[in-house]
């Protein structure tokens, strides 16, 4: 049976797929000088994509391609988000990449590439697909943490992710092999259907497949202690990579997460909880405590996303809707913030020079009083200060833990958060307290600039009205 | 009479194999992505073994999109070797270290 | 009348603090554009001011229901509300809010070099989150407040402070986040019981004692922090200290209230049965307060760590006052208690605030706030003295100022509750003088010590003007502090009504 | 009535402000013009009060001002409670204001600080009137602690000196301990009687005595024995009893109008008044009184042998202020109130006398206030001298003088006060205030004999400027000799046993020791004539032989005495040591107190190991934990598989 109606689904990714392509030609015969060009044609891909993906909003859950693909509610605002995070890594690292003689198509192909990945991931609907897209994801990442060629840290960092990546995919794998084996099948319904058919299903070899299947899951979050890679990675790609890097993926990982803890094996929440409390609660506080110790502000922004990994799983670790939809809120407003803080290290940045030292952001404030503020505003909502977004995605996710009955966990989620505060207090200080060391003026574009108020600005703005965001996830995940 | 938890044992024993190799290894960086392909293949393995028992051929669909990604990633792995190499003049594990911390 | 005051209270002086960092940053402290933003906040703040006397004016002091009540839907997924109201507790507290900012205003005038229009955006922002703090009904929209009041103030120690700005402002931060980020998940228990942030809902819920212990504690860390009582105490000398004149004075006139208030408005009468369990230990911190901390202020060296110090002392009266209510419960007595720690709250934010402003002039001056650097002040500023002496006769209690009111209530129905409570309390009548008077007589009185104090000139007319003011208030409400009293009188029976209940 | 008496307190108040604020506008003329009005005006009006009320049969008055607040149904209000004790204050303390005040214009004639001056003591005359009128406990201590504070600022008038400012100080510290006790005191009346006006308290004041209260667990006190001995605690450090004496003779170090006005006459007198108008309350303890008859009895006598070895003209008439409250303070114990007030009233004429007169004899030596200096000053300031004698010789209870029917019918109220037993209590009392008479004579003649007679001891320079004081000076002299010598005769009989003070003292019949001596009282004159019979006289009159053989006769015998017996004489050079214990001892421990809470408990402990203990170990435990990240790929992945080891441990052992 071929119904074509069933790529209508599908059709967004295949959109994009097919401008990708035609990007990756074009740019073969756009000079170097003009290449802004494939700048735009990317962003135009990313804004047909988007058109394509309001397009073709869904009604309730669809599912296609043998049940392999699956769209819902969850996926369209999933992808809606990664497309638009893509766009603003895009828009920040324009001007950097020109600046730093690295402005080449690639960036923007495996970026789309990572796109499609994400994409892919979002609306899968079984082991393979979802293997396929975090592949996809996985490999253009690689590629474009080793983006600068003639970059020790890059290659070295790209090197380190990929070995870590592939031991993770491995474990996927192999987790999903005896999921596989046990349940007899890869679409995440039927492996429910499976389990609820036959509950003797439900014992140790589909316990031990669902274990490689959390590694596979952690690495892609960077929960402890399969983070290692995270501060390395963030750390050593240039600063849009890590950006890219540290935006929209993670949606991705929690698109993951969810589509195979709780479509697949949502009825054994009890057999992966346990797990994902141990790393949740490790996460957030090496996340927290190693965070203080560092001077490079992306090393310390990849800790304190170690941290917020914790609270995200924290809150799918409930096994409530309503912790899904928080770990959800969380994620898509944090992505928020780290969008912006890199987008601000991106913005310090000039030729031949990266801003990565928590040293260079001294005093901003009297560079420029704007985007000192801009930072504040980032940073606080990273610490969860109201009335920034990301204090409500903290309410969101305690709230869920605490709704559940654990009552110890929420205390220790706040009481980890004190700590955590204190190294985003210290880019304030260094901003506003300290004498500026270097006096050279910012160089950015109207645009960039532009971009990097609207993402500081929405940092306040979603705090003030965070209620439609909170409806929309309790909404797409309330099945 | 082999059966299917052989094949499993195997495919773990290779798995497991291929996990020390990446462990202990500290030389060259071409024999983590050996390990890793080794990896991957104990994972075909499972998946050709309970394809077979479950009777069922998804498992074996599995592997040939497992062995194409493989080859992709290879490719991409042996690239940013070739990068390293360029930059560091050096392909050793133990030198890998230049961040920390 | 305005309609939507408590709004208007709130979202004016951030509107106004918003417009100020537009206006951009002159650096220039001298130039026109920056006066023209002193004249901003100035003007910003005293309409707030006189928009607040509405709330006087307004103020129904025969009911105990909330007044001025704002209600609209914020976050509906969450039940959320912005909702506002006042009643005998908050409004005093909001019109002592919208009293002190226009002074710390005019007070930073031509003080403040760097960033002036930072600095007066800051305290306007500052002042709009404090009555927001003040008058937020909704637990949330409350929790939303006061942690958001953290951030100006951590900016305003941090860039106008001295020397340790930065330890003394990081540890400001961090040690008041500790205290209510605990505070955050009792209001999201709490929430989840009622399925509702409104706080009278919270009062009513009942609550399982265990829980309502737990969740007292969680209160007690947040409250106890910021008002701050024994042994939770340090951050507050540091703070004081390393502060700009301003900040000293909004912290020690108004931040520190919100501890007290916070007593009021959730521990009592949300976990009634929590507070009387740990009623004993409340007033041995209390009285710990009062006398530890009164021989530790006798020793500073420091004329703004010693207000500090006494700071924490006085409101050690005021948690003392609130704690005694379950040993007179159904007798007189309880509301006397409860009254007379709201008087002290109110009193010390004026008196507090006009010593540190006092130290303030002196440091403008000298830019030395060690009292070994002083003596013989009055021979070189006698108007300065005058007032100087007023203050500190005001901060040791002397009856016909506010100081008295509230110790003197305190005190009162403290005895009552047991005799050895006021007997460790009223120490502070010797206590407090000591530390106080001391330190005037090393400052103030005596030959003139150096080349400094030689030189020193008097008030001019804006220091005049900040320090005349405060000290009418300051003797008004001591000589006739009835107004005060009438207006938290039902809204405080009515506390301890609930505060007697048994909710469990 | 109403406006007469806010007037009274109002027209000091006004005119400190005035002086106080405009002090450089209206000038010194203004300032002491509008002060002395404002008092003058006070004055008149207060003895047209006194005049109504005793001649006019006016009834007390008991009128509220205003409610200052009302809460939990404590109303706490301003009100006036004009009867006859309160007149007789009015009028003595607007009388020596006024006097203290014309005074001033002379002795403070070079001062700069002199507006100050006037403000300061028109804010005083209005805080004591506060205080003597209040009808309620709030505004009595409000009254009590104004007088302290402006009592303070005079003391330390001359802020330069280090010796006032520390002086002021001192006196503000022990006042506070003593109003430590007062404000118990009053939180102890309205926990008994859940009000804080006169009327109500003393209404209930029987129901309250017969309650009690658990201080020390176990032991159960009598409610009103609490109440009047923590008042008592408030009048101690007021009327500077032992121990809360040591704040008065340093006092002295203000100028000497206010050592007249505050430090004897008016302000330290505040105790004696409290409790005289307590009495409702004080008659329903027995063991109250008895603290206080033992307390004033130490006081009396051991202060009084102080003034014996004082060279300081103002000291030792600060020491016999010190003894004559001492006697007050008897009286009050003896429940012979109205001879403790008719004692303040004279007391208050001639010790104000005898500070003026030291006064005059201090502008006239350019302040030099030693008299080991001075000496036969009688024949360059005759009005000075003669005052003075009038004053001294009230002060030892000459036959005829105002003193005299004060202190005579005091003892005898002392001796006759039997309910106390016969046992230690009484002994101390009455053997204490007989042999206080001989010291007083003592060391009164002592002085004066040193500063007016014997050899010229001054300088030539000094010596050379002497001369009689401008009339603003001696005019008040003169003013308060006349009652110093003649206010006895006709005030003695109607105080004492006219029954004065009608409702406002109450005293129970059987303790009425007043009411006793009145059934044999025949007059003035057969007091006089009786003289002759009592051990007071000769007592008096030996301790004034004693100073004429001593300090006339035979100059050299004193330093002879004094080498012979120096343990005792250091003993009372040192002042029994109360100094170096309180200054050595207690605030020494105070700060040793506050420097180990400090230093250990807030900076080392709480701070240093808690806080920033916490914060630095967790910066430790970030610097050590980051060393896991140690940049090694095996590492990583060996954290990798740790992490799975650990799931499936966990899986294996747990599930």
């Amino acid at each position: 049976m071929m119904d074509l109606t069933q790529y209508i689904v599908a059709a967004p990714e295949m959109t994009l797929l097919g401008l990708i392509c035609i990007v990756l030609v074009a740019d073969l015969f756009i000079e170097q000088e003009r290449r802004i060009i494939t700048f735009w044609m990317a962003l135009a891909s990313l804004g047909a994509t988007l058109c394509i993906l309001l397009a073709t909003s869904p009604d309730g859950r669809t599912e296609v391609f043998s049940g392999s693909y699956v769209s819902d509610g969850l996926s369209q605002v999933l992808k809606i988000s990664v497309t638009g995070f893509v766009a603003v890594a895009f828009m920040y690292a324009r001007d950097y990449l020109r600046a730093n003689d690295l402005h080449k198509g690639e960036f923007y192909t495996l970026g789309l590439f990572g796109l499609l990945g994400m994409m892919i991931m979002i609306s899968a609907n079984s082991l393979l697909t979802m293997y396929l897209g975090l592949e996809t994801l996985a490999l253009s990442q690689y590629a474009l943490v080793a983006f600068d060629r003639n970059n020790e840290n890059s290659a070295e960092s790209a090197m380190k992710y990929f070995v870590l990546g592939a031991i993770a995919s491995g474990a996927l794998l192999y987790g999903i092999s005896w999921v596989y084996g046990v349940t007899g099948s890869i679409q995440f319904n039927e492996i429910a259907a499976a389990l609820i058919d036959d509950p003797a299903m439900n014992s140790l070899p589909l316990w031990f497949g669902i274990a490689f299947i959390v590694v596979g899951i952690a690495f892609k979050f960077g929960a402890v202690p399969f983070h290692m890679w995270l501060p390395d990675v963030y750390h050593g790609a240039r600063s849009p990579v890590t950006l890219y890097v540290a935006s929209a993926p993670k949606i991705a990982a929690f698109a993951l997460t969810i589509r195979i803890l709780v479509d697949a094996l949502g009825d054994l929440h009890d057999v992966w909880s346990g797990m994902i409390m141990v790393i949740a609660v490790l996460s957030l506080l090496l996340g927290n405590i190693v965070a203080i110790a560092q001077t490079n502000i992306k090393r310390m922004l990849a800790y304190s996303t170690i941290a917020h990994v914790g609270f995200i799983l924290l809150a799918i670790y409930t096994g409530t809707e309503e912790g899904y939809a928080a770990g959800m809120f969380y994620t898509l407003t944090y992505v928020v913030a780290a969008a912006g803080a890199f987008g601000m290290v991106i913005l310090l940045s000039r030729r031949g020079f990266e801003a990565e030292s928590l040293r260079d952001f001294k005093g901003l404030n009297a560079r420029s009083p704007w985007f000192a503020l801009m930072m504040m505003f980032l940073m606080m909502s990273m610490a969860g200060i109201p009335p920034f977004i990301g204090f409500f995605g903290k309410l969101n996710a305690i709230s869920a833990v605490l709704g559940s009955g654990y009552t110890g966990l929420a205390i220790l989620m706040m009481l980890a958060s004190v700590p955590g505060l204190y190294y985003y207090l210290k880019v304030i200080w260094y901003m506003y307290f300290e004498e500026p060391e270097d006096l050279a003026v910012l160089q950015a574009n109207t645009d960039t600039r532009l971009v990097m108020s609207l993402n500081g600005v929405a940092v306040l703005a979603l705090g003030i009205v965070p209620g439609w965001l909170w409806a929309l996830c309790l909404a797409v995940l309330g099945g | 009479m082999i059966g299917l938890q052989h094949y499993l044992t195997l495919s773990a024993m290779l798995f497991v194999l291929s996990i020390a190799g990446i462990i202990i290894n500290r030389r060259n960086l071409i024999l983590l992505l050996m390990c890793i392909e080794l990896m991957l293949l104990a994972v075909n393995f499972n998946f050709i073994a309970f394809s077979r028992y479950l009777g069922d051929e998804t498992g074996q669909v599995f592997v040939f999109f497992i062995l194409t990604v493989a080859a992709a990633e290879a490719a991409i792995g042996l690239a940013i070797l070739v990068v390293l190499f360029r930059t560091r003049r050096s392909i050793n594990v133990e030198e890998l270290n230049r961040m920390k911390g | 009348m305005v309609d939507n005051l408590l709004s208007v209270l709130i979202w004016l002086p951030i509107a106004g603090g918003v417009v100020l960092l537009a206006m951009g940053d002159g650096n220039d402290a001298a130039s026109a554009r920056a006066n023209a933003m002193r004249w901003t906040a100035l003007a910003v703040s005293v309409l707030t001011f006189v928009l607040s006397i509405g709330l006087y004016t307004g103020f129904d002091t025969t009911t105990a229901a909330m007044q001025f009540v704002e209600r609209a839907p914020w976050i509906d997924a969450i039940d959320v509300w912005y909702y506002l109201g006042v009643d005998g507790f908050s409004a005093p507290l909001i019109l002592l809010t919208t009293f002190i900012t226009p002074l710390v205003v005019i007070a930073g005038w031509d003080v403040i070099k760097t960033r002036p229009a930072q600095y007066f955006a800051a305290f306007l922002i500052l002042e709009g989150l404090m009555n927001g703090v003040f008058s937020a009904l909704d637990g949330l929209l409350f929790y939303v407040f006061w942690e958001a009041m953290l951030v100006p103030m951590f900016l305003i120690i941090g860039v106008w402070g001295g020397e340790r700005r930065v330890y003394a402002t990081l540890k400001f931060f961090l040690y008041t986040f500790l205290g209510s980020v605990l505070m955050l998940v009792a209001f999201i228990y709490l929430y989840r019981l009622t399925g509702s942030f409104d706080m009278g809902r919270w009062m009513e819920v009942p609550v399982s004692l265990t829980a309502q212990k737990m969740i007292f504690i969680a209160f007690l860390l947040a409250f106890a922090i910021k008002v701050p009582m024994w042994p939770v105490h340090t951050w507050l000398p540091d703070a004081h200290v390393e502060a700009p004149t301003g900040g000293s004075v909004i912290l020690a006139a108004i931040l520190l209230k919100m501890g007290g208030y916070g007593f009021v408005r959730f521990s009592l009468p949300m976990v009634p049965d929590g507070s009387r369990y740990f009623a004993g230990m409340m007033i041995a911190l209390s009285l710990i307060a009062v006398v530890y901390i009164g021989f530790v202020a006798l020793m500073q060296k420091d004329m703004k760590k010693l207000i500090a110090y006494s700071s924490i002392a006085h409101m050690g009266f005021v948690t003392l006052g609130f704690f005694i209510v379950w040993h007179m419960f159904g007798e007189s007595g309880a509301v006397l208690g409860v009254s007379g720690g709201m008087v002290q709250m109110v009193s010390h934010g004026l008196i507090s605030g006009a010593m540190f402003l006092c130290v303030g002039v002196l440091y403008d001056r000298v830019h030395s706030r060690q009292i070994s650097d002083y003596g013989g002040v009055a021979n070189t500023m006698p108007v300065f003295a005058a007032f100087m002496v007023l203050f500190a006769m005001a901060n040791a209690g002397l009856p016909g100022t506010s100081g008295f009111v509230g110790e003197f209530m305190v005190i009162i129905a403290s005895f009552k509750a047991n005799p050895w409570f006021a007997f460790f309390a009223a120490m502070t009548l010797v206590l407090g003088a000591a530390y106080t008077l001391w330190m005037i007589k090393r400052v103030v009185y005596g030959e003139v010590a150096n080349d400094h104090v030689a030189t020193l000139e008097d008030v001019n007319r804006r220091e005049f003007i900040v320090l005349g003011i405060l000290a009418f208030a300051v003797l008004l409400v001591g000589l006739w502090p009835a107004p005060l009293i009438d207006m938290m009188e039902v809204t405080i029976q009515h506390l301890v009504e609930q505060a007697g209940q048994t909710k469990y | 009535m109403y406006s007469y008496y806010l007037t009274i307190v109002l027209a000091p108040l006004f005119a400190a402000i005035v002086a106080g604020l405009f002090g450089y506008k209206i000038g010194r003329k203004g300032a002491h013009s509008i002060t002395i009005g404002a008092v003058g005006l006070s004055c008149v009006l207060s003895f047209y009060v006194l005049y109504r009320m005793y001649w006019g049969g006016a009834e007390p008055e008991n009128i509220s001002v205003y409610t200052w607040a009302v809460s939990d149904g404590l109303r706490m209000e301003v009100g006036f409670l004009v009867d006859r004790l309160t007149v007789l204050m009015m009028a003595v303390v607007t009388f020596v204001s006024f006097m203290v005040h014309i005074y001033t214009i002379g002795y403070m004639h070079d001062d700069p600080g002199y507006q100050r001056f006037f403000s300061y003591i028109s804010l005083f005359t209005f805080s004591m009137l506060m205080l003597v009128m209040s009808n309620n406990f709030l505004q009595l201590f409000f009254g009590w602690e104004a007088v302290g504070l402006v009592s303070y600022l005079l003391i330390g008038f001359w802020f330069k000196r280090e010796t006032a400012i520390f002086a002021n100080l001192k006196a503000f510290l022990v006042n506070r301990v003593g109003d430590f006790g007062f404000i118990l005191g009053i939180a102890a009346v309205v926990m008994f009687t859940g009000s804080l006006d006169y009327a109500t308290v003393f209404g209930q004041a029987e129901e309250v005595a017969a309650q009690s209260v658990e201080v020390f667990p176990g032991s159960p006190w009598n409610a009103m024995t609490l109440i009047c001995i923590l008042l008592f605690i408030g009048a101690m450090g007021k009327s500077a009893q032992a121990p809360l004496h040591v704040w008065l003779p340093d006092s002295m170090e203000g100028p000497t109008p206010i050592s007249a006005l505050i430090h004897a006459a008016t302000m330290v007198t505040a105790g004696i008044f409290m409790v005289a108008r307590m009495s409702p309350l004080y008659e329903f303890s027995t063991t109250a009184l008895a603290v206080v008859i033992v307390i004033g009895a130490i006081t009396a006598f051991f202060m009084g042998l102080l003034g014996i070895v004082q060279n300081d003209i103002k000291r030792v008439v600060a020491y016999s202020t010190l003894s004559q409250l001492g006697y007050m303070t008897v009286a009050l114990g003896a429940s012979a109130y109205g001879a403790a007030i008719f004692h303040l009233m004279t007391h208050a004429f001639f010790k104000a006398l005898l500070f003026l007169a030291a006064g005059s004899v201090i502008i006239a030596m350019h302040h030099e206030q030693d008299i080991r200096k001075m000496g036969g000053i009688r024949k360059y300031m005759p009005i000075t001298y003669w005052t003075s004698l009038i004053g001294s010789l009230a002060l030892i209870g000459f036959p005829g003088t105002a003193g005299f029917f004060s202190k005579d019918l005091l003892i005898e109220a002392v001796r006759d006060s039997h309910w106390h037993g016969e046992g230690a209590v009484y002994w101390i009392a009455y053997l204490s205030v007989l042999l206080g008479v001989f010291v007083t004579a003592l060391y009164s003649f002592r002085m004066f004999f040193l500063v007016f007679h014997g050899e010229e001891r001054m300088d030539k320079e000094t010596r050379s400027h002497l001369h009689e004081t401008p009339w603003v000076v001696t005019v008040p002299l003169v003013m308060l000799a006349i009652p110093s010598l003649a206010i006895g005769w006709f005030t003695v009989g109607p105080v004492l046993f006219g029954g004065f003070f009608g409702d406002a003292i109450f005293v129970e019949h059987s303790r009425d020791v007043l009411a006793h001596i009145g059934e044999h009282w025949h007059g003035p004159m057969g007091l006089l004539t009786h003289t002759w019979q009592t051990p007071v006289f000769w007592l008096a009159m030996g301790g004034l032989a004693t100073a004429v053989y001593l300090y006339l006769l035979r100059p050299d015998l004193p330093a002879k005495i004094k080498a012979k017996v120096e343990g005792l004489y250091n003993l009372l050079d040192r002042k029994y040591y109360f100094d170096d214990l309180y200054i050595k001892g207690f605030a020494a421990w105070g700060r040793g107190i506050g420097t180990a809470l400090w230093k250990h408990g807030d900076q080392f402990l709480i701070d240093g190991v808690l806080v920033n203990g916490t914060a630095n170990s967790v910066g430790k435990l970030a610097g050590v934990m980051r060393q896991l990240q140690s940049g090694y790929l095996y590492t990583y992945a060996f954290a990798m598989i740790i992490g799975l080891t650990m799931f499936l441990g966990w899986l294996i052992w747990f599930r």
